[in-house]
């Protein structure tokens, strides 16, 4: 396939899957001879591909801008482009217990409810896993009710943690959980009903972050075995240009596409607007093309 | 009657156990629905791709595999039992591992890559690949104790009626264990239609059916998900219950 | 050319086929006769090839078409009466009118014909084994095996079947191996019969010979002599029982004499006559067989002596009876084991 | 001569197929660091689990499955066929899916737990379903191919000999398809441990080996999957050469 | 109790069992003999309940147990020779020691107590028969069905089972239903016979009986009668070919009469007797049997006459010589179809 010429291969985080999708079909439209290919993992299991695995990839997509960061630069790629934000919520649907009283500022009563079914991700697989744990830290200090990280945590059986957050809306569906905690992106997608969650403790506002750093949890390390500590940060989405890339200039045009207008826009409707103030790591490294978004700071 | 009416319960459990998930699932979608979905083009597109490519898989299977049913049922050698021990093997990989160890053989940098120049990788070849490798087992097996099963003279008897060997495997061998065959070669398919793990790793383009059925769960839900599911169980079913049927013929 | 058997060996646990050696001649018919488990079987498999002799080698049948015809029949399961027989013929690559009508011929002859559609699975057992003789004959063997391809016939069956052999025999120039339990179909059958008894050939030669001239008592024993008696010799005589067998032999430390039922004469009365040998005695039992009777007369030891149905009747032999028994001593056979 | 020639080349390419990968993949990782792994209460544990997990279930399909294959085997009734593609269907659903089926089945909110009030979802009983369910097909397949190559007069010998037929069942027909039930077993067993996306949908945690897998290569890379991988083959590998010796005698 | 049969009928396309009638006393001795493909052993299935006929009852066989044996032995492949004999106490759950004893005492009398640990598979033909009879005896069952237990099996072997179960229903007063196409078996074994020809009983009775007054052609071809000749019958007097036959019936349209080979003497001159029926004739071919001659005279018709071999050597028959053949009016046997 790399042999093909004007293809660009895209890994991206799952829950980017429906908002590249479409700017791909966009994107394809505006250059008729290039073909874009999707491919959605977790997002450390995209890194893997391409560290372990191997692959030959264009463009990658991170639903945390430190994977990109941790695994494959300066190895693989060069640079890592924050280009969207996301916020975490609570999913659930008609047939979750208590559903028609759960709001912004009740919902870890009702979740501690005896009867009630909540999870998240694996906090070690899955940003998303960790960033449920963070807003929960940093709900107790929002809500002002010592212990209730411990309660939340403790209260939640190991049974309930899924890989994936897709696993998870499975048990949703499946009536086996009550409430899920996910990105508002993804619940936005299917359609589903959703607990708007204080930008205090929703990971969502760039503006917070020195809020956001105030807690912090473990989660493992480059081996078995071993642990780092991972600080809670506003939710950055990364996205990179892979070095041994097929089609670098295709590529590029790819992310600029994506950073564009018409690209934003997309990403807008789908629940992931743009970070008002977009973010590079290593400028120098930017494909020319892409550096026009970055000069205005 | 003790007896039969024991049997029939023990086994109307496992009917139950394997038809009500079943059952369920195939009434939770309306034919309404089925219909759509049974016209959308990526839908069909990756139902046949995934036939098609199982099928290839269990063409390859039985050229070379029934042969080495039959050596493994009728000779004895040294290393036979490490042999039958490794056809066991893939069986018990997990899927991503099968994916992962078959990328390293055929994947763009593996010898075969390199010394051919062709890469497999991401085409309709490397999901029939990763579908044989996980599947190959259950036709090798089946034909094995089929041919086990089976009297040697028999063989003999075409011999000395002026058959080769060969033409005593095809004439007499081969169509006395048909039936096990057309059971390993069933099963084959359907192990290899149903693989997504190894075949993910592989490709996830173009997309066979159950990758299809894991990005629109994922990017969707179930209610987009199952549709195609049941799509494939339904044409499966009707691939099955009609090789069943002819199979007595 | 000959078929020729040398030095045979094929060693089992708790059964031998030991040193068989025969050279049978192209386009005889050769019979090998046996009784259960004496290896029958076993060389026949040996000589089509389909088993591996420990030692020995066969010269002969190389290139040769085998007509193999199982004790089991080995009717192929997947396929009709019809294609069952065709087979050998379809590997031919034969066209389909002449296997057609080949096929209907020889299932004609073997009164198989209405059968030719059937499944082979519930065919009974003779109908089993004349489609296994048809398919062996369809393909014009050169040599033909044949384990006991009669034991599953009735009479009539049988002596068509037997009939049928003999012709395709004539007809042919094929050679025959034969194998049965019956020596009466050896008889009726072979050129030449080889006795295996217990994995070894322990006599071969025509059927009268054999018949007439059996070398040992388990020959004897086997081809159905009734009358076997063992003892020591003197004088032309041997002494069993206080009995006096006057024998064609004058002495032997220890010998047996066999005599046929049939060789001895049954009577009321002395019969005096050259045969040197009468013994009278008393009738301790009969047997009716379909064309005569057995009689057991007990002379100091038992002797069996067959006459017919009519004279049965005639002398109206009841048990008890006194009779004289008379035979001539040139129909004594003696042999040392 | 040719035909040896031929059938031994055709099986060598199928051992190469499915022998290189496994190789690799062995060799690549070094003997220490399998004995450190093997070492690791994780890895272990999950390592049993996954054996045992799959053996119940290959129990249950025993018990359930077995005389299940009888009757297909013997008996002609109306709806035949549609069991046995019905039993055939597990193979072909995609495993998630799968998994979604039997969450619906068997979770919190089904029939099942409402009337007993047991809550199987994220235990080793939860893991041994979704195995049951993906891999029982290939143990009635083989347990029914066999006894259809068996002459049903041997049961009937045996019901002349005064045996029931529960006993003609057991002494007789059961014995004489030893080697397919084996073998299907085998399969079955095999099949239960490798897989993953029908277990990870019904239980992630207590971990069984291919999500421990998955779990390492996701978070720690290959170099970490490859070892437990490989030592799972390695244990599943004297397991299935040690049964086959076994069955032989 | 008596088994009783009533009306059992079982269609195949191509074979038909009709209205099999058949009262066998309990304790008796019946042998069903019939040709190849006659339906022996489909009725042996339905008596023992492994066929289920199409129409018909059979009473008195319920609770009975049952000793079966398969014309192809049908032992278990999974167990050795001791275990598959063993198989029916095994399923009593006998005491251990009991079994071996038992065992161990059949295989004695069927001489196949050395193959006791053997594997069934590489059996002889005769071999599985004997392990097969052993099966069925050892769990003494109320009634016995035989289908062919003794077709594998050599002469001596046979004769030696034959007396066996000869004793053993002396011993044990079971029911023996024994099937056979071997007409002299059913001769030396039945108390009562019945004739099953294609489907049909024809005829049942006692041997002597059947032997000697067989009602049609076919049970007569089946029997053995070589010599049936069929014409009309006027005057007492049958004419075939110009040739003049006495017969005990005066007048008919169409009949047959039969004679017995062995019921005509054959001599060099014409004999002056009672026999009222002599004709001169060449001899066409002759036979050589185990025990006698069958000699083909050609009198306008060919007859079929047996002698013994003495009479045979005496006469020093050759082909081509002219010989009178003569026989009693009283041995024709007559009937119409
Ligand atoms: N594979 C074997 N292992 C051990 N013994 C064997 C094997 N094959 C045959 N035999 C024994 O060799 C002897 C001869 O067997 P064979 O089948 O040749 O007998 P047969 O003369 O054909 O007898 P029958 O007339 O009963 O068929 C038998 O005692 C048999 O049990
Ligand atoms: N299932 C069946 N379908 C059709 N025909 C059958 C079936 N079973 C038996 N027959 C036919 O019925 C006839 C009688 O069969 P059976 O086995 O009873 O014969 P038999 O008297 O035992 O002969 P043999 O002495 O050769 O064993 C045969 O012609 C056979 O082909
Ligand atoms: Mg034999
Ligand atoms: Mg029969």
């Amino acid at each position: 396939k790399n042999s093909k010429k004007n293809e660009i291969l895209v890994l991206h985080a799952g829950s980017l899957s429906i908002p590249f999708k479409e700017i791909a079909k966009n994107f394809m439209k505006k250059y008729p001879d290039v073909k874009v290919v999707l491919e959605a993992h977790g997002s450390r299991t995209c890194a893997r591909q391409i560290t372990d695995l191997k692959r030959r990839v264009d463009i990658m997509a991170s639903a945390d801008t430190q994977v990109i960061k941790n695994f494959l630069i300066p190895e693989y790629a060069d640079f890592s482009i924050d280009f969207t934000t996301n916020e975490m919520t609570i999913m659930y649907n008609e047939k979750s217990k208590y559903s028609d009283e759960i709001n912004a500022k009740n919902w870890y009563k009702i979740l501690l409810r005896p009867d009630v079914q909540y999870g998240h991700s694996d906090p070690n697989a899955d940003p998303c896993g960790y960033r449920t744990i963070l807003t929960w830290k940093l709900s107790e200090k929002y809500y002002k009710v010592p212990g209730l990280f411990k309660k939340l945590d403790g209260e939640m059986p190991k049974k309930n943690i899924r890989p994936k957050e897709v696993d998870l809306i499975a048990m949703l569906e499946a009536y086996e959980l009550d409430y899920i905690f996910i990105y508002q992106s993804v619940a936005c997608q299917h359609k589903a009903k959703y607990v708007m969650l204080p930008d205090e403790i929703n990971l969502k506002s760039p503006d917070l972050s020195d809020l956001y750093r105030s807690v912090s949890l473990k989660i493992s390390g480059k081996k078995p075995g071993e642990f780092i500590e991972k600080r809670g940060a506003p939710m950055v989405y990364g996205i990179t240009l892979l070095r041994d890339a097929s089609n670098p200039y295709l590529g590029a045009k790819f992310i600029e596409f994506l950073l564009d207008k018409e690209g934003q826009k997309i990403m807008r409707e789908n629940g992931q607007p743009e970070i008002i103030y977009p973010n590079v790591d290593n400028y120098n490294k930017l494909p020319e093309i892409l550096k026009k978004y970055f000069k205005k700071r | 009657m003790k007896f039969k009416v024991i049997f029939s319960f023990l086994g109307f459990l496992l009917i139950l156990f394997i038809g009500i998930p079943i059952v369920k699932m195939m009434i939770s979608t309306d034919p309404s629905t089925l219909v759509l979905t049974s016209k959308e083009p990526e839908v069909y597109l990756s139902i046949f791709l995934t036939f098609r490519a199982s099928v290839w898989a269990t063409i390859i299977a039985l050229i070379t595999g029934v042969p080495l049913a039959y050596l493994l049922a009728r000779r004895e050698f040294w290393g036979k039992k490490i042999i039958e021990g490794l056809i066991d093997l893939p069986v018990i990989i997990p899927h991503t591992a099968a994916g992962i160890a078959l990328l390293t053989v055929w994947g763009r940098n593996s010898l075969f890559s390199k010394a051919t120049g062709i890469n497999v990788i991401g085409t309709e070849i490397s999901i029939s690949i990763a579908m044989f490798f996980v599947s190959v087992p259950f036709l090798v097996n089946a034909a094995k104790d089929g041919f086990k099963l089976i009297d040697e003279r028999y063989e003999k008897t075409a011999i000395t009626l002026g058959a080769t060997q060969c033409k005593a495997f095809f004439t007499v061998s081969l169509p006395m264990v048909k039936k096990s065959i057309i059971s390993g070669s069933l099963m084959m398919w359907g192990r290899g239609i149903s693989e997504f793990g190894a075949v993910i790793i592989l490709a996830y383009h173009p997309m066979t059916a159950p990758v299809l059925i894991f990005e629109r769960f994922q990017n969707f839900g179930l209610k987009y998900a199952i549709p195609v599911t049941v799509l494939l169980i339904l044409i499966s079913l009707i691939v099955f219950i009609f090789i069943r049927i002819f199979e007595d013929k | 050319m000959n078929l020729k058997i040398t030095n045979i060996s094929k060693k089992f646990k708790g059964f031998e086929l030991k040193d068989i050696n025969l050279e049978i001649r192209e386009g005889e018919f050769f019979v090998i006769v046996g009784p259960s488990g004496a290896g029958k079987t076993l060389i026949l498999e040996i000589i089509a090839g389909l088993l591996k002799p420990d030692s020995g080698e066969i010269y002969g049948i190389r290139n040769k078409k085998i007509g193999f015809i199982y004790q089991d029949y080995m009717l192929f399961p997947h396929l009709n009466v019809f294609k069952n027989i065709a087979y050998g013929l379809n590997i031919r690559k034969i066209d389909k009118d002449e296997i057609k009508s080949r096929v209907e011929n020889l299932a004609l002859k073997l009164e198989i014909n209405e059968l030719l559609q059937r499944n082979v699975a519930n065919l009974s057992g003779g109908e089993k084994q004349r489609v296994a003789i048809a398919r062996a004959m369809a393909i014009s063997p050169d040599i033909f095996l044949f384990d006991e391809p009669t034991s599953a016939l009735d009479r009539n069956s049988r002596i068509k079947t037997q009939e049928m052999f003999i012709k395709l025999h004539k007809k042919t120039c094929s050679t025959f191996i034969h194998v049965t339990h019956d020596f009466e179909e050896a008889l009726s059958l072979a050129d030449r019969i080889g006795i295996l008894i217990n994995g070894r050939i322990v006599q071969c030669g025509k059927p009268d010979h054999v018949l007439n001239s059996p070398v040992s008592k388990k020959i004897a024993d086997f081809i159905g002599y009734k009358n076997v008696f063992g003892g020591s010799i003197e004088n032309n005589t041997l002494n069993i029982n206080n009995l006096n067998i006057i024998v064609p032999i004058e002495r032997a430390d220890f010998a047996y004499v066999a005599i046929r039922s049939d060789d001895i004469i049954i009577s009321k009365n002395k019969i005096e006559s050259s045969a040197r040998n009468s013994f009278f005695g008393e009738v301790e039992n009969f047997f009716k067989k379909s064309s005569m009777y057995e009689v057991i007369l007990n002379v100091g030891i038992r002797i069996s002596i067959d006459i017919t149905r009519k004279s049965f009747e005639e002398m109206d032999i009841k048990i008890g009876d006194n009779l004289w028994a008379t035979f001539k001593v040139s129909s004594l056979k003696v042999f040392k084991h």
